[in-house]
Parts: C-alpha cells; structure tokens; sequence
C-alpha cells in the first residue's frame, strides 16, 4: 500500500482498523483486524468510499452555507438585510432554493444536442471536486498528498472551461453562443498567467506538494511571492468567472450566457460549480500564499486553515459586489499584456534571489519578501501605465464650455409673435 | 501566405424578454463575432394608446394618463401637460401652485436621474450594488411625494393652474432633510463611480455622437449637453418661474456614454439648488385658481397649443388641440424618449456586444414613454 | 427666452424665396403647400434667416375633412421657434405628404409613428414601416373614423364592460 | 494610477456595508434579543431569566414583532371610505372617474343630510380591480361623502372578488385618508392614529380658509 495514503490520519486510522497489521499499520501499533488477510484491496476500497463521501459532501455543505454568507454579506454591503426569513439569519434560504431547483421541470430544448447537454453539468462540477483531494485541510487532514499537486490543480481545472463551451454549444442557443466564445478566449488566457504565477512558489518551496508548499512556509508566501498572489487571485477570479470577469454569464448582456437554456438541476449543478469554485479557489490561495494550515497552537490547524479561507472568501466577495464587469477585449488585454509580463517579471526576480540564497533561512526569506514588495510596487505601476488608454486623464468638471454655438443672436422683435412664447 | 478567417454574421434578437432592456423592448441585432454591425429597435411592446384614449377624457382625467407615459418622471410629464393645457385654455396659474409644481418636478427630475445612473451602471455589469444605493435615495423622494399628494410613482399631483392640495406642514422639514442628506450620498455615488477605473475604461470614447449629428436627429436633453451644446429648455426658454431661480447647465464636450452619465450626476447637484431657491422664494396664497375661472369641466376655446419643458430625458412637449368641448380633440406626445432613439444605430454599429446596453441605457429612456 | 416667428411675418419671408408655397398664415401658424414641403423646410433649415435646425415635433390631426401636418421647428442659433402646418387628404382620400428624413433624421420615428396611427404617407421615408402596432392591424387607430370595438383583438365573447358605463358603449356601436 | 478608483469604491461599498440597513421589513420584522424583551413588556435579563425558549429563538433571530409601516396620512389607499348619510347620489364620481368603474343606481324616497328627502342609494359599486387610485372621485365629490381609504392590504384570489360592493362600502372599516380633505389636516388628524371614524359629523365638511387664516398660518410654519 502506498505509504502516502497512510499519512492522512483519518485514512490510516480507519484502513488499519479494518486491515489489521498488514503493510505499514504494524508500525503505527494496529495489531487488529476486522477484515481477513489478503483483503487488503476491500479495506481500501471502503476506507476511500468513505473519505470521498466525506470530502464531497463537506465541500457541498460548505456550498449552501457559503451561498448564504454571500447573500447576507451582499445584503449589507447593499445596505439590506439579506435573507432572514427562513431559519435562524435565513440560514436555510439556499436549503429551500436547492429544494425549490430540485422540483424545476427539466427542460431540454428541441434544438439542443442531448447529449453534450447533460454532459456538461457532469464536466463541470467535477473537476473541481477532484481539486479538493489534493488540499491539504489540516494536519493529516487530506485525501491524497500527490508529489505534483498543483500541475494536478491546473490540469484538473481546465476541464471546466471545456464544458462552458460544451454547454453553450449544445444549447443551441445564439446568445450562449456568445458565452461559448467568450470562454474560449478568457479561460484559455487566463490558465497562461495562473500557472506562472505559481512557479515562484514552487521554486521556493522546491516541490510541487501542496502539502510539503505549506510545510515551507515558515513565513506565509504572501509576503515572499506579493506579485504571484496578486496575479493569481486576478487569474482566479477570472476562472471562476466571479465579477468583474463574469462575461460568460453576463446578465446584463447575454442573460444567463451558457447557461441559458439549463433549467431545474442541471441549473442547480453548474451554480453549485461556481460557487464550490470559489471556494476551492480561495482554498489554494490559503494554502500556496497564507501559509495554508499552519497557525499558532491551541488552535487546531484545521480552524486555522477554514478561518483563513472564509477571509479571503469575504475579499473576493468585497471586490465581487463593488466593481462593474470589464468588457472581453479589456480583459484579454489584461491576460496577455498586464499579468503575463508580471509572472514573467516574478519568475526572474524569485529565480535570481534563490540564486543568491539557495536554501533561504528567516532572515533571507525577510530580505527576499522586502525586495519582491518594491518589486510588486514597481512593476505594478509600470504595467498599469502601460495598460493605460492613451486618452486617459481624470474627468474633469467642464461647466460653461460650449462646443456648439447657441443662440448667438435672438429674433427681432418685429418678426416675432408677441402673444407669448409658442412653447 | 495569408489565411482569411471567414466568419458569419448572427443575428440574434435581444429583447423584448432580455433583462437590459429597460422594459419591453427589442433589438434585432447582427453580430460579427463581438462586434454589431446592424441593429433594427422594434418597438411597441408596450403601446397603449394613451394619445387616442386623451381623446375620450376630459382635461382633467388626462392628468392620469400622462401619470403613465414616463413612470419614473410623472411629475415632470403633469407639468408638461398642464403648461399646454393653460396655454390651450388661457389659465393664469396661481403663484403658489407654480412654485409647488417647480418642487415636485425637480424633486422627480432628481429621482429620474438616480434611476438613470443606477440602471446605466447596473448595464455595465456591476452587482446591484449601486443600483440599490440609487434607489434607496430614490425611495426617500418618493416618500416625499407620498406626503404631498399620496402616491408615489402616479402622482396625478397637478391640476390645470396648480396643484391640488397646499403642501403639509411636515413636508417641508422632511424636504429640507432629504436634500440635506442627498449631495452626500451623490458625492458617494461619485467615488464609487466616476472615479472608478473599470467604468471610465467602459465609457468612455464609446458610442460618440456629434452635437451636428443630435441636433439634426432632434435629441435634446442630457444627451445633447453632454456633448457641449447649452441647450436647456429651462434656460433659454424658461416655463413656470425657472426665469426667477440660478442654476448651472453642467456640460461636457465628449459626447461618449461617460459624458452623459457625467451630465446626469452633475444636475442632480443643480437639481438640489433649485429647489432650495424655490422653497426661499415661495409666498403663501392659493395654490390653484377659484372655481369660477378654471371649472372642473374645463372647456377651452378652439384652437391649438404646443408647451415643452425640459424632461429629465429630454424635450418633453404635448400638442394640444381643442374643439370647445370637454376633451381634448387632438393630444400628441413629444416622447424624447422615442426621439433619443432615433440614432441607436449609429451609436450602436461599430461597438462590442458588451457595451451595447450601456449605450442604450445611456440615452435613458422608459418604454412607458417609447410606446405610450 | 425664445422667440417665436409670427405667422405673417414668416410667410412674407418664405415669399421672397419661394412665392406661392404660403396657403394661409395667422398670428402663430402658418400652412404650406404639402407638395412644396421639402422646399420651404429646406429653405428653412439652410436659410441664414432661419436656421431651424432641430425639428421638434412631427404631427398630424385628423380634421374629418381633411388631415393637417404640424411641425414644430426650433432654431438654437436664433433661439426661436415656428409652427408649420400643412393640409392634405382632402375628403378623406389617400393623405400623402414628402417625407423631411432627409432634411431632419429626427423625422424618422416620429413620420413613422404618424404613419402608423394617423395613416398618412411620408412619400419618400427610408423605412416606412408601422412602429406602435404589428404588421397588419386593420387601420390607423387615431382616425376620427376608427371603431374601437369592432377592431378588438378579444373575442366578443368574453369581453367584459363594466357595468357603469356599459349604456354608453352600446350606444356608441349602435 | 488605475487601481485607486477601484479601492475608493471599495472604500464606500465597506462604508455602506456598516450601516444599518434601511430595508423596511414587512408584515413583520425580525428582532434580537432586546427587540424581543421590548415586545414582551421585559428587560432582556427578566426575558433570559424568565423565558429561555423566546431568549434563544430571539437570540437565533427567529422572533419577529409585527410592524407598523409609516404611512403619510394622504395616502390613497384602497378602501374606499364612503358615508351614506351624506351621499345624495348626484353620481359626481361615477362621471369623474377615468375608467367609469363606480357603478350607482339610485331610486327616490332616501333621507340626505343636506337636500331632506332625497334619492337612496341601491347599488354603490367600486370595480378596485381596474381602479388606478387617482383620487379625482374623491375631489369630484361636492359634500364631501366619498373619501379614499388609508388602508391597501385586500389582495383577493378572484378578479370579481375584487368589486367593493355597496354593502361592504357601508359596513367598512372607516379610515379615511385626508387626501383632498383639508378640514383633516386642519385637525392634524392621522387615520393609524386616530382610528375609526364612523360617524359623518366628525368627519366635518371642508370651508375654504380665508387669505389672513393662510397667511397667520405660513408665519407659524417659518
């Protein structure tokens, strides 16, 4: 049995307890056995049944709870109450929603390719619960650590993109065309500055792991790698399409996008994608840049680990509801001449700093976090420059200019009908 | 070697159901990948006949129906109607009634505004977020006119020479805080907003229109200041008593979707002035003329009257014609929100998908009026 | 404040340029010939006299025995304003007048939307299609001569009159 | 710099997001704890000590008070408040209305208040469905008999169910609003405040204030 399982505390405790003495549950001081020897296969089996049903429906309950917080944050940030009416703070609003989605009538339109309809909901939802086995929740806390986690994450989540396509394209449907379109040229883009953003990281942490990245944060990459964070949570909002990149649903101009023609559950299940997204999203931002579970003791790493997610799930949201859409050529603009030059930027300068400290201790790490920030600063401030239009300039107040000629002369009084004005 | 990509326009119709459209409207619209390259408004969704069913209604029982064209201007389209119909009839106005009227309708203008900017920026995208601030100061309007006439959207408030009923007592305190509290929230509205990259890269350079260009196609109102022509109906041609108060005519020379949502946010501030003048200036005495000479059953002499006044979306004019009875034989609408749209095709063609409802929402129009 | 032209004053202007186009004019009005409508609104826009450029409104009334157009002209350089009006469908045959698109684009949803509800044909319009109703209602709804009722698109069956004016719309129908 | 602007709206958003929320909430409003105690005539540790359950639903935001949404006392509200008493059936509302949708039948041998023996009044119908509230029925009604009324939850499932018959019009609940009723705001008088009034004398008639009462009136008022 391969010994990485064996490290995830609830894994090894019910593997052991069900598989006796066999492979490295000897060691560990299991000496019992439920199942007979030579059912090793029967034990794993079981004892991964249950961790994914875990896994799986922690991420969902997360989901509803996590959709209720929005609505309640954009409730005050909107200066409302948010829901309260059903259960205790409304708590159970998006219980009654995903009941209500449940009982929809499931319509597949005539024109509709039956087939990659139904697919897609499927394709989209799962990628993004196969990111959740590799993160690391806590101390022994996870469902697999795999030595090339995040190349794992970015080639896992790229799948979703193909089902907006699938989607849109399916539907049948003009309009979800548009947000076909849309997908291709932004999820793609945006997959390009992601993963560079991530390589300083894996370069100081010398492994691709997300367990062995958390364990190298003695100080919480967020102040080592500013540019890569910075670039990142841009790129990962974009993938998860929250505003301001939500142009594949677009309400506003195309509706509902891709998901226009999707009704009852399959409507259901690709809400449940984004917002399980979002969460995974801010998950890896925790565990790549916030220094992951680790915190100081009485608290156990796995509060450490979720306190630190729903705080960057309230930035994201803080940002979500304050700012307007960007349009499609802004943001390819974006991708491709802002955060593909900051990524390259962030590479050569971490590079040349582990050239210079190979195995950096506090005090380099200190001295590497101080100059990535000038960096940060700097490049930030060159780039927006540069993406500036070049007729930007503040609005200025402009209160008796006239551009056109107005009543420079008035009519004489002879010709003019003097019973009143004929307004 | 060069590879032609080929690619085929798609013509998709937007509306009457889209959630942009500012009510039942719809766009016949030809894409080619992102950009439009034909649009044809299809309009009548919401046709009413309200022109033909003045003509069966006395003077008076118009007033409701013109509550109905603009329904988030319907102060504004009461004073229009009631300026043509003391033309029409010779009626001299009570000065109170005026002042009253002059209130009311730069209160709604300020509240036809809020609703403008909420739903522009709503188009471009934003979470609800500013829309619902608008409307909340909106709603405090409303509550205003709630007090004044007991409605609050059909205000039916004005009466041919005045209003119907004085002003309560405890209008003016709650009047005076509203404003009070109102140039704070809009300067909020200018830091969530003008300042605000995101929409200034949306807005602006998108979907110009020469002053040349709006004058020929008659566009009035914020539309045409925003591109530097001081045409101010309020200004040049005062109405009521808008020749006794001071007030700005904010101009902007760009002509783009940020001018005109720059336009709008700067007159609310004039807005806010002019009433504070109006509530100087107004003297007590009767708000409506005696019985004896304007009777219920008013029944003007033949003849015709055209009377315009600065709607919050435009030019807003009624042509009336009367034949000596009790109803209007002829009432025609000068609908500005009908007319705005006269250029949407040549704001439109040229742009990106993306920006064609902030476009369409920067010229702010209400179907309610589009198809009366 | 604006000006507005008097009537006669504008027609003995027109005169000089165009003679003969001026059917009659009062103190605010005055009413032109509907053939030579483009001339006198050509005149009137280009005309460093005039310069009206913004056309306010288009309109037509529908005097049983005949149809009158309006306009309404606005000049922001001069800051005045004319009516002009103009008779045509004499005896309530085929009421045609040319279209002024051309001179003023801000003619076209308004000379659509008359020719949609008041039946006259703007000779000459780009796009000369009905705006308010569909393709194929019967008739022009602000016609003197329309009845109401027997155009109704519900079924007589289940139209409901209410009961306090019921007298007056069987009346009206008888 | 591109970037300040967004952090300025972010600024305002989180601004916004501390202040209390002016949603009105309707028909009722979710309290806390001392919203709770408030209702039930106690000090939030007497509620605690006393009534654990309501003190954890409260607590749980789970106990809602009913509340009373502040209503100007011109509101035009649906109920329409009529007084036979003085009505003489001269049908001034029937005309008025711009929909024609108060339907009356009169026949003689009534008693009027005003003219003595009169017409009575058999059918007095008010069609709510199709009634858009402008209020020209009430201005139109000459003694003062037809007022509109302050309240407007009468939701029905029926369109017909809709028609206020005479019957109901007589035995309604008699809040009227001071919409076009001067002599109400003379008194400063509140339909929630004040409660019902059924008798016609209290409601009085309008007279016309003469020039000097106006003008005593807008120096009070300064």
């Amino acid at each position: 049995m391969n010994s990485t399982f064996l490290d995830n505390s609830l894994f090894r405790n019910i593997y052991c307890y069900l598989a006796g003495g066999s492979d490295g549950c000897a060691s560990r001081g299991y000496d019992t056995a439920i199942l007979p020897a030579g059912f090793e296969w029967l034990a794993f089996a079981i004892t991964a049944f249950i961790i994914i049903n875990i896994v799986i429906n922690a991420g969902l309950g997360a989901v509803i709870v996590y959709i209720w917080g929005e609505r309640r944050i954009l409730g005050r940030i909107q200066n409302r109450t948010g829901p309260n009416r059903w259960g205790p703070f409304g708590m159970f609003t998006s219980v009654a929603d995903a009941i209500k989605t449940l009982f929809k009538e499931d319509i597949v339109p005539d024109e509709a390719d039956r087939w990659l309809f139904n697919l897609a909901p499927i394709l989209m939802v799962f990628p993004v619960l196969m990111v959740l086995a590799v993160i690391p929740f806590g101390v022994g806390t996870f469902v697999v650590d795999i030595n090339v986690g995040i190349l794992f994450v970015i080639a896992v989540t790229s799948v979703s993109g193909i089902s907006v396509v699938l989607a849109s394209w399916a539907s049948g449907n003009r309009i979800s065309i548009f947000a076909g379109m849309r997908s291709v040229a932004m999820l793609i883009s945006y997959e390009i500055p992601m993963a560079l953003s991530l390589i300083g990281v894996l370069m100081l942490a010398g492994s691709m792991s997300l367990g062995a990245i958390v364990e190298a944060q003695d100080l919480p990459f967020i102040l080592v790698q500013p540019l890569g964070l910075f670039v990142f949570l841009i790129a990962a909002q974009a993938e998860t399409s929250r505003t301001p990149f939500d142009l594949i649903e677009a309400e506003s101009e195309l509706a509902a996008g891709y998901l226009n023609d999707y009704s009852s559950m399959k409507f259901g299940i690709f809400f449940l994608a984004e917002f399980l997204a979002t969460i995974v999203a801010s998950m890896l931002i925790v565990t790549l840049f916030l220094g992951g579970w680790r915190g100081w003791d009485p608290i156990p790493s796995q509060v450490w680990f979720a306190g630190k997610t729903v705080l960057v799930l309230l930035f994201i949201m803080w940002m979500r509801f304050s700012w307007p859409r960007l349009r499609v050529d802004q943001i390819l603009v974006l991708a491709w001449k802002g955060l593909f030059e900051l990524t390259l930027i962030n590479i050569f300068v971490t590079a040349i700093l582990i050239a210079i400290w190979p195995d950096p201790g506090m005090t380099e790490l200190l001295i590497m976090s101080v100059i990535n920030w000038i960096v940060f600063f700097i490049s930030v401030w060159l780039v927006s420059k540069l993406l500036r239009p070049s007729d930007y300039s503040a609005p200025t107040p402009q209160p008796n200019r006239p551009a056109y000629p107005v009543a420079t002369d008035e009519l004489p009084d002879e010709v003019a009908y003097t019973g009143g004005a004929t307004r | 070697m060069t590879t032609q990509v080929r690619t085929e326009p798609i013509t998709v119709n937007l509306g009457p159901q889209h959630p942009s459209t500012h009510g039942v409207f719809r766009m016949r619209v030809t894409f080619d990948g992102e950009e439009i390259i034909d649009v044809e408004p299809i309009f009548g969704y919401l046709h009413r006949g309200s022109e033909k069913l003045a003509e069966e209604r006395t003077y008076v029982q118009v007033v409701t129906l013109t509550d109905r064209m603009d329904y988030v201007g319907s102060m504004l389209n009461n004073q229009a109607y009631m300026l043509a119909v003391e033309k029409l009839a010779g009626v001299e106005p009570a000065p109170r009634g005026v002042w009253l009227r002059m209130i009311a309708s730069e209160l709604q203008r300020i509240a036809s505004h809020l609703v403008a900017v909420g739903f522009l920026i709503q188009d471009l995208g934003a979470w609800g977020t500013p829309l619902i601030y608008t409307m909340r100061e909106r709603e405090k309007i409303l509550d205003l006119f709630e007090m004044l006439c007991g409605a609050r959207i059909t205000n039916s408030y004005l009466r041919p020479g005045g209003v119907f009923m004085d002003a309560p007592e405890e209008f003016w305190p709650a009047m005076n805080e509203v404003l009070d509290e109102l140039p704070p929230r809009i300067d909020d509205l200018d830091d969530l907003l003008t300042d605000n990259d995101i929409i200034f890269s949306r807005t602006k350079g998108v979907s110009i229109l020469t002053p040349e260009q709006m004058i020929d196609a008659s566009i009035t109102g914020p539309m045409l200041r925003a591109a530097g022509v001081d045409w101010d109906l309020r200004h040049r041609d005062p109405y009521d008593y808008y020749d006794q108060v001071k007030f700005d005519r904010p101009l902007h020379t760009a002509g783009d979707n940020f001018a005109r949502y720059w336009v709008r946010v700067q007159e609310m501030r004039e807005s806010i002035k002019i009433i504070r003048q109006c509530e100087q200036l107004i003297e007590p005495g009767p708000i409506r003329p005696e019985h004896d000479d304007v009777p219920w059953l008013l029944r003007p002499p033949v003849g015709d009257a055209y009377a315009a006044i600065e709607h919050s979306k435009g030019e807003l004019g009624f042509y009336l014609v009367s034949d000596g009875s009790i109803s209007p034989y002829r009432c025609h609408v000068r609908a500005p929100s009908l007319i705005n749209l006269t250029l949407l095709r040549d704001m439109l063609v040229g742009e990106l998908l993306a920006d064609m409802f902030v476009s369409f929402g920067s010229v702010d129009i209400n179907m309610g009026e589009v198809d009366r | 404040m604006s000006k507005a032209w008097d009537g006669a004053k504008l027609a003995e202007a027109i005169h000089k340029s165009i003679p003969d186009v001026v059917v009659d004019a009062n103190g605010t009005d005055i009413w032109i010939e509907p053939d030579s409508v483009l001339e006198v609104m050509r005149l009137l826009r280009d005309d460093a006299e005039f310069q009206f450029q913004l056309l306010s409104s288009v309109t037509a009334v529908d005097y049983i025995s005949y149809f009158e157009i309006v306009y309404h002209l606005t000049s922001l350089t001069r800051n005045a304003t004319a009516v002009i009006k103009s008779k045509t469908g004499f005896g309530r045959d085929e009421a045609r007048i040319p279209s002024v698109v051309d001179i003023w684009r801000g003619a076209d949803l308004q000379e659509r939307e008359v020719w949609d509800l008041m039946g006259i044909i703007f000779e000459g319009h780009p796009n000369h299609k009905r705006i308010m109703l569909w393709e194929g209602f019967p008739g022009h709804p602000l016609r003197k001569d329309l009845a109401t009722y027997e155009q109704s698109i519900v079924p007589e069956a289940e139209r409901r009159v209410p009961s306090g004016v019921a007298n007056e719309v069987e009346e009206g129908q008888g | 710099m591109i970037g300040l602007g967004l952090l300025k709206a972010m600024r305002v958003t989180l601004r916004n997001a501390l202040k209390t929320p002016f949603t009105i909430q309707y028909p009722d409003r979710k309290v806390g704890i001392a919203g709770a105690a408030k209702n039930e005539g106690k000090s939030p540790v007497g509620l605690v000590a006393t009534q654990p359950v309501t003190a954890a639903k409260a607590a749980m935001s789970l106990y809602s008070v009913p509340v009373n949404i502040p209503q100007n006392p011109r509101f035009r509200g649906n109920e329409f408040t009529w007084y036979e008493n003085r009505c003489t059936g001269c049908a001034s509302c029937a005309k008025y209305c711009p929909l024609g949708i108060i339907e009356i039948v009169t026949s003689p041998g009534g008693f009027d208040v005003q003219e003595g023996e009169s017409y009575a009044i058999d059918v007095f119908d008010i069609d709510i469905g199709r009634c858009m509230f402008c209020g020209l029925c009430v201005e139109a009604c000459p003694y003062d008999a037809l007022h509109m009324g302050s309240r407007f939850e009468r939701s029905k499932y029926e369109r017909d169910a809709l028609v206020i018959p005479v019957d109901e019009l007589r035995e309604a609940l008699k809040q009227p609003s001071s919409w076009f009723r001067p002599q109400f705001e003379e008194r400063e008088y509140d339909p929630f405040r004040d409660g019902e009034r059924t008798d016609h004398y209290s409601v009085g008639r309008h007279e016309k204030p003469d020039q000097e009462t106006l003008d005593e009136r807008w120096v009070e008022e300064r």
